[in-house]
């Protein structure tokens, strides 16, 4: 575990991942549910756990939508979504870890992209 | 105006036994803070409070001096905040009259149940008697500490 | 010279973790008069009590001060210790260094500083404490109940077996509370009805309890063994002495739109009505807001048909004042309405209902005769989803912070219930945890799962949305596949939070009582006195101080007897020596202390006075009658000569206490 | 005036009425006239006078007075009046050893504010027709009448008696006055200007307790400064806070019970305008609480011991004003 990197992630998270008393309604409200590999449930118990690594390395973190149902409707005040965000920044503040290959892009254009969001895309995901 | 960060206000807090006395335990239970400036003395009605009481605090080194009793209507002796209202709110206007600031007298309707809004009391007055500094326009000299 | 002991309590760990108790024991040595200072673990057990009684003998003792928790809590322990040595109870102090000063601050510095001039202001008022003495007031044998419930029916049957009167005041037409809408009890499934009722007609029957229903607690004054209270009778418009209960008037009674608030609106009633068939007292009752005549003088149906003559459509609420020994507060709680939580449809789908709801849905006197009907389109629903803890466990505004107890127990009923009756009919519970502590309770769940097949999922409902065939989708995750789930459900039911009566607060107020801040009222001691309020004389039944399931309620609806029966037993209680007096010396006669006295406590009489040069005078001088006052204190303020004191807070007492604190 | 009320005065002697009677009589000089009781017709002819000067209010007296033998005659003004009713109402006075007889009140003259004048070696006021004609060592001096006359008569709330036996002279009623001007003037400025204001009036204190001794609502057996175990007590104040205290808690003591007679200010030997704090609190009072005169009668509640569920809050003194 990493204690440093589950530090990292509760201060810029801003949540405390301990009030989560897992009733599951997050993931059961999510909308990318079948997306993920990890569920907005297993993000939180995961980085109470400090079993960050997974997280990191998974696809999940660019599925969700930050669309906030989770946040609204935790009865704990958790805020999932927050701590989803928090380990994809991680993630993304990786050295030399480039989550977006130029080769990779022909095949994720679509006509209603604006090319503006795929610059910026670019720039954010590529270290 | 300027504020002295050090500023340690002391803080006398006359409490009614029924309700803000018991209001300030509740706020104990509850574990919800306020600053230690405040020192509570029991008192069985907000009505047993004399002026002279408020007057002899200030003159021996208080910087706030705060009555909390029951709410209007909810009196354990049935009127005694009543005249307790009428009383502290002719003398805090004469204090005022004399230009004592306005901030160093207060008077609040705490219940037994509003442990919270105890805490939230206490932490307010203090703030604003901290903002007013040490009480110099109502103090005896030969009280003052060094 | 005055010989003080001062004894510092840790209070475990609740005082000595952020005072430094001997810190404090040690300054308070070097006070004037101060002969011993000590520290204990546990200054309130029989060893703490002990060490402070043979102080006392050993040092010969004058004063007391210990600081320890609120005087509230325990300075009748302390004033009893000092007694048994002979010491007057009046003259221990009490200084507040738990929940004034170590609960409250964090900073053992700061905290210690504080505890000492606490300590230091107790010492110097224990120097000015007096032997006092303590009179007797007489106690009222009779007891009010507040809140017809099941606690309420239960604490007044009992202190009426004791044999003394017992006055219920019922807020609704009838007494029986939220029990009397409940369908089957767990974990036994008999009927609440047939539980419920006979108790119901034993209250009424019973010679020593008054029933008034439709009526509120307005006003109490008063204290312990002598409360004076003011309840009002609301206008039923129905003479209550007159009316058999026939209930031909309900038949006709043209308006007949009414929600029905005993089937929760599921279905209606009329204007005048009867709530339900086993009402106590079975009186009609004319709804004001939708009779006809009381809204526009036209009608007068009910009046014409009823034989004895009961309809009164001038009545007004009568205020009746009546004293009492005790007051039970049985004021019970109230499913909170889910409407604040979208992602249920609450508001908008008929078919999303609570359980109190499903209760009567289910129940053979509801709105569907028994049948399980949907209530959009009255088909019998074949998958049905129970959701738990809405509103519970909540961290935010929508709901409450606290376990509603019951909801675990009821909805297994629920289910039970519907596999049992619909063998057709596929049960889903959605759960965070299935909570059932209590005799029978987790075999009764068992049962539900083992023996009726309902389908308990790990996980929590995230989305109801109607569907437009008349479905409803269920999108919910079951956290032990670890998969999302969309149910096809004819049914949601959702197992909400239970909140205390709204009425509730506003008479905490009138008993000056405590309450939590979910409105529920505070025991005066957690463990050890989980019936009785802080406020001597109010007593806690039921639901008013936390949620409960029947049988509990039952049970503490008898202890909140047991302990009223106390109290009524005695012919009087050791009255509070802490009264007024005044120095004839000073007194002016000026009549300003009668006229802020609430109790009429000061008379005027001439006395005759040694004057200088060897004349005597004639006087008018106030006393306080000790039997009647109260100790309020209002006097002494009002007194311009200063000659009106009182007893254990007097003049220089307090100065003392403020001098020290400011010091 | 002073004829007729000696006439009647030795009457009411003669005829047993009352065996006291209580007026004024000349002192050193013809200004300086204090309150005195007269136990004969001869008396009175050789000492009682009644004139510009004699304003003292002879109501407290009567607390000692009318618990003696016999009835005691006084001449009552009518601002005398307000504080004679206040302390029958109070139980300080027994009405039925009293006879009351009503006389006209002033304007009085104040004899500082003719010696502000810069004149001195005064002999003898005279009021001519509103002129004051002023004999002194040094020549005769002229001052118009309403340039000398008295603070409290200035302000004057009432002409009228509001209890009597009988009286010399019309009654008259009560009237408009503008008494509160300075108060208001007071509260409109900032808390600064109002402390140095009453730090420059209360700092001059001596505490002669002349306030004290002359104020009718005053009449405590033993004033709590005199008192060693109220804990207040106090004989000269020691320092600014004590000379606040001790005008703090007078004026709150009479707080509802001060008929404004305006005696503490006549007597301050350091023209301290004391009679402000005093009608701060009525002025108080009568916008808080309702108008209320003390005085008026003997049956109505105080307002301090009397209150409303809807009384105000004391916030609103925080939100009135300035700070």
């Amino acid at each position: 575990m990493n204690k440093n990197q589950k530090d990292w992630i509760d201060i810029t998270s801003g949540v405390n991942v301990r009030k989560c008393m897992r009733c599951g309604k997050c993931s059961a409200t999510c909308p990318s549910y079948d997306e993920m590999e990890y569920h907005p449930h297993q993000f939180v118990y995961m980085v109470e756990k400090g079993d960050i690594e997974p997280l990191l390395n998974s696809e999940s973190l660019y599925k969700c939508l930050t669309c906030f149902a989770c946040v609204e409707r935790c009865p704990r005040g958790v805020e999932p979504a927050k701590v989803i965000e928090a380990v994809r920044l991680t993630a993304v503040r990786q050295q030399g870890n480039n989550h977006l290959i130029p080769d990779r892009i022909p095949e994720m254009l679509d006509d209603d992209l604006p090319q503006q969001a795929i610059v910026t895309a670019f720039r954010k995901y590529t270290k | 105006m300027q504020v002295n960060e050090n500023f340690e206000p002391v803080i006398v807090a006359f409490c009614c036994n029924w309700c803000s006395y018991a209001g300030a335990d509740l706020s104990g239970t509850n574990r919800l803070n306020y600053p230690a400036n405040v020192k509570i003395i029991r008192v069985p009605c907000s009505c047993r409070v004399n002026p002279i009481f408020i007057l002899r605090a200030f003159q021996r080194g208080a910087d706030g001096v705060i009555i909390c009793g029951c709410h209007p209507g909810d009196c354990h002796y049935t009127s005694g905040n009543y005249f307790t209202r009428r009383r502290i709110t002719l003398l805090y206007s004469m204090l005022d009259f004399l230009g004592i600031e306005r901030n160093r007298t207060r008077l609040e309707w705490v219940s037994a149940a509003e442990g919270a809004k105890f805490a939230d009391t206490m932490n307010k007055f203090v703030e604003d008697v901290k903002k007013l500094g040490k009480n110099r326009r109502l103090e005896d000299l030969r009280c003052r500490k060094q | 010279m005055q010989r003080i002991g001062v004894f510092v309590c840790h209070c475990g760990t609740n005082i000595a973790a952020t005072v430094d108790v001997k810190a404090v024991a040690e300054a308070l040595s070097h006070e004037p008069g101060v002969v011993i200072s000590q520290d204990y673990q546990y200054m309130c057990s029989e060893s703490g009590q002990d060490l402070v009684k043979n102080a006392i003998k050993e040092n010969n003792l004058t004063g007391v001060v210990i600081c320890s928790c609120s005087p509230r809590m325990h300075e009748n322990t302390f004033r009893k210790a000092a007694a048994s040595v002979g010491l007057n109870p009046y003259l221990v102090e009490i200084a507040n260094i738990r929940e004034q000063c170590s609960w409250i601050h964090k900073d053992i510095a700061s905290a210690t500083e504080k505890a000492i001039i606490l300590g230091k202001a107790a010492v110097a008022k224990v120097h000015l404490n007096t032997p006092l003495t303590a009179g007797e007031s007489p106690v009222v044998k009779r007891a009010l109940v507040i809140g017809g419930g099941i606690a309420g029916i239960q604490t007044a049957l009992d202190i009426a077996e004791a044999g003394f009167d017992v006055d219920i005041v019922e807020k609704e037409p009838t007494i029986g509370g939220k029990m009397a809408q409940i369908d089957k009890t767990f974990p036994t499934l008999d009927c609440a009805a047939c539980i419920l009722t006979p108790k119901m007609v034993e209250a009424a029957q019973n010679e020593h309890i008054t029933i008034h229903s439709f009526s509120e607690v307005t006003d109490v004054k008063g204290f312990v063994g002598n409360f004076t209270v003011t309840v009002k009778k609301k206008a039923r418009f129905v003479d209550e002495t007159k009316c058999t209960g026939c209930g031909l008037c309900t038949e006709k009674c043209p308006m007949k739109k009414v929600p029905n608030e005993f089937n929760m609106g599921l279905d209606n009633r009329t204007a005048v009505y009867i709530p339900f068939a086993q009402a106590v007292p079975k009186v009609a009752t004319i709804d004001p807001n939708y009779c006809l005549m009381l809204k526009n003088g036209k009608c007068g149906v009910c009046s014409k048909v009823c034989s004895a003559g009961a309809i009164d459509y001038k009545q007004t609420d009568k205020f009746i004042e009546q004293k009492y020994g005790a007051i039970v507060v049985a004021t019970g709680f109230n499913p909170i309405k889910p409407d604040k939580y979208d992602e249920f449809a609450y508001s908008y789908c008929p078919d999303v209902v609570t359980s109190l709801e499903l209760e009567r849905l289910m129940n053979a006197a509801g709105p569907n005769g028994g049948t399980l009907l949907r209530p959009s389109d009255k088909t019998h629903p074949h998958t049905i989803v129970f959701v738990q803890c809405v509103g519970s466990r909540c961290d935010d505004e929508k709901g409450k912070p606290y376990c509603s107890k019951i909801c675990c127990m009821y909805t297994a009923k629920h289910a039970m219930l519907i596999r049992e009756k619909y063998p057709d009919t596929e049960v889903y519970v959605f759960y965070i945890d299935v909570r059932t502590p209590g005799k029978n309770f987790d075999e009764f769940y068992r049962r539900a799962v083992e023996q009726y097949n309902v389908h308990y999922i790990k996980g929590m409902v995230g989305k109801v949305s109607p569907k437009a065939d008349g479905k409803i989708d269920v999108q919910a995750s079951d956290l032990l596949s670890n998969e999302q789930l969309h149910i096809n459900a004819d049914m949601v039911v959702l197992a909400t939070a239970i909140e205390p009566d709204k009425t509730a607060r506003p008479l905490a107020t009138m008993l000056t009582t405590q309450m939590d801040t979910n409105d529920f009222f505070t025991e005066a001691h957690p463990k050890l006195r989980p019936v009785e309020s802080a406020t001597a004389g109010i007593f806690l039944s039921g639901a008013c101080q936390g949620p409960k399931d029947i049988p509990e309620t039952v049970a503490q609806a008898s202890a909140a007897a047991a302990k009223a029966i106390g109290l009524l037993c005695k012919n009087s209680i050791t009255c509070n020596p802490c009264v007024a007096h005044s120095d004839e010396l000073m007194c002016n006669g000026c009549s300003s202390c009668e006229k802020v006295c609430p109790y009429g406590a000061i008379t005027y009489q001439d006395k005759e006075f040694r004057m200088p040069d060897r004349t005597t005078a004639i006087r008018r001088v106030a006393s306080v009658n000790p039997a009647v006052c109260q100790g309020c204190g209002a006097c002494t303020v009002a007194c311009p000569s200063g000659a009106m004191d009182l007893n254990g807070f007097s003049n220089s007492q307090i100065m003392a206490e403020v001098d020290a604190i400011c010091k | 005036m002073q004829e007729a009320m000696i006439k009647r005065a030795k009457e009411l002697l003669a005829d047993g009425t009352v065996n006291r009677v209580i007026g004024w009589k000349r002192g050193e000089f013809v200004y300086d006239s204090t309150p005195a009781v007269f136990g004969t017709a001869d008396e009175i002819d050789a000492e009682f006078v009644f004139d510009d000067f004699t304003q003292a209010n002879v109501s407290k007296y009567l607390v000692k007075e009318s618990k003696k033998d016999g009835k005691i005659l006084a001449f009552l003004k009518p601002c005398d009046t307000y504080s004679f009713n206040q302390l029958v109402k109070e139980h300080r006075i027994i009405r039925e050893n009293v006879y009351v007889i009503g006389i006209p009140g002033g304007p009085k003259l104040d004899i500082e504010k003719i010696k502000a004048k810069g004149i001195t070696g005064i002999l003898n006021v005279k009021n001519v027709n509103y002129t004051l004609e002023i004999e002194t060592l040094y020549g005769t001096e002229k001052l118009p009448f309403y340039e000398a006359i008295s603070g409290k008569c200035a302000d004057c709330k009432s002409k009228k008696h509001v209890v009597y036996d009988e009286l010399i002279g019309e009654d008259g009623d009560v009237l408009d006055s503008n008494r509160f001007d300075m108060v208001e003037k007071l509260e409109n400025m900032t808390a600064q200007e109002r402390y140095d204001f009453w730090r420059g009036e209360l700092s001059k204190c001596i505490r002669c307790n002349a306030c004290r001794n002359v104020c009718p609502a005053c009449t405590c057996e033993n004033c709590v400064f005199d008192n060693p175990k109220s804990g207040i007590e106090n004989k000269a104040a020691a320092d600014s806070f004590e000379e606040n205290m001790f005008h703090i808690i007078r004026a709150f003591h009479v707080a509802g019970r001060c008929t404004d007679c305006g005696e503490c200010s006549r007597v301050c030997p350091q023209h301290i305008p004391l009679h402000l704090l005093n009608r701060k609190f009525i002025k108080d009072i009568n916008s808080l609480y309702g108008e209320y005169q003390a005085g008026a009668d003997t049956t109505s509640k105080s307002p301090l011991t009397d209150y409303r569920a809807d009384d105000c809050e004391p916030s609103i003194v925080h939100e009135r004003g300035v700070e």
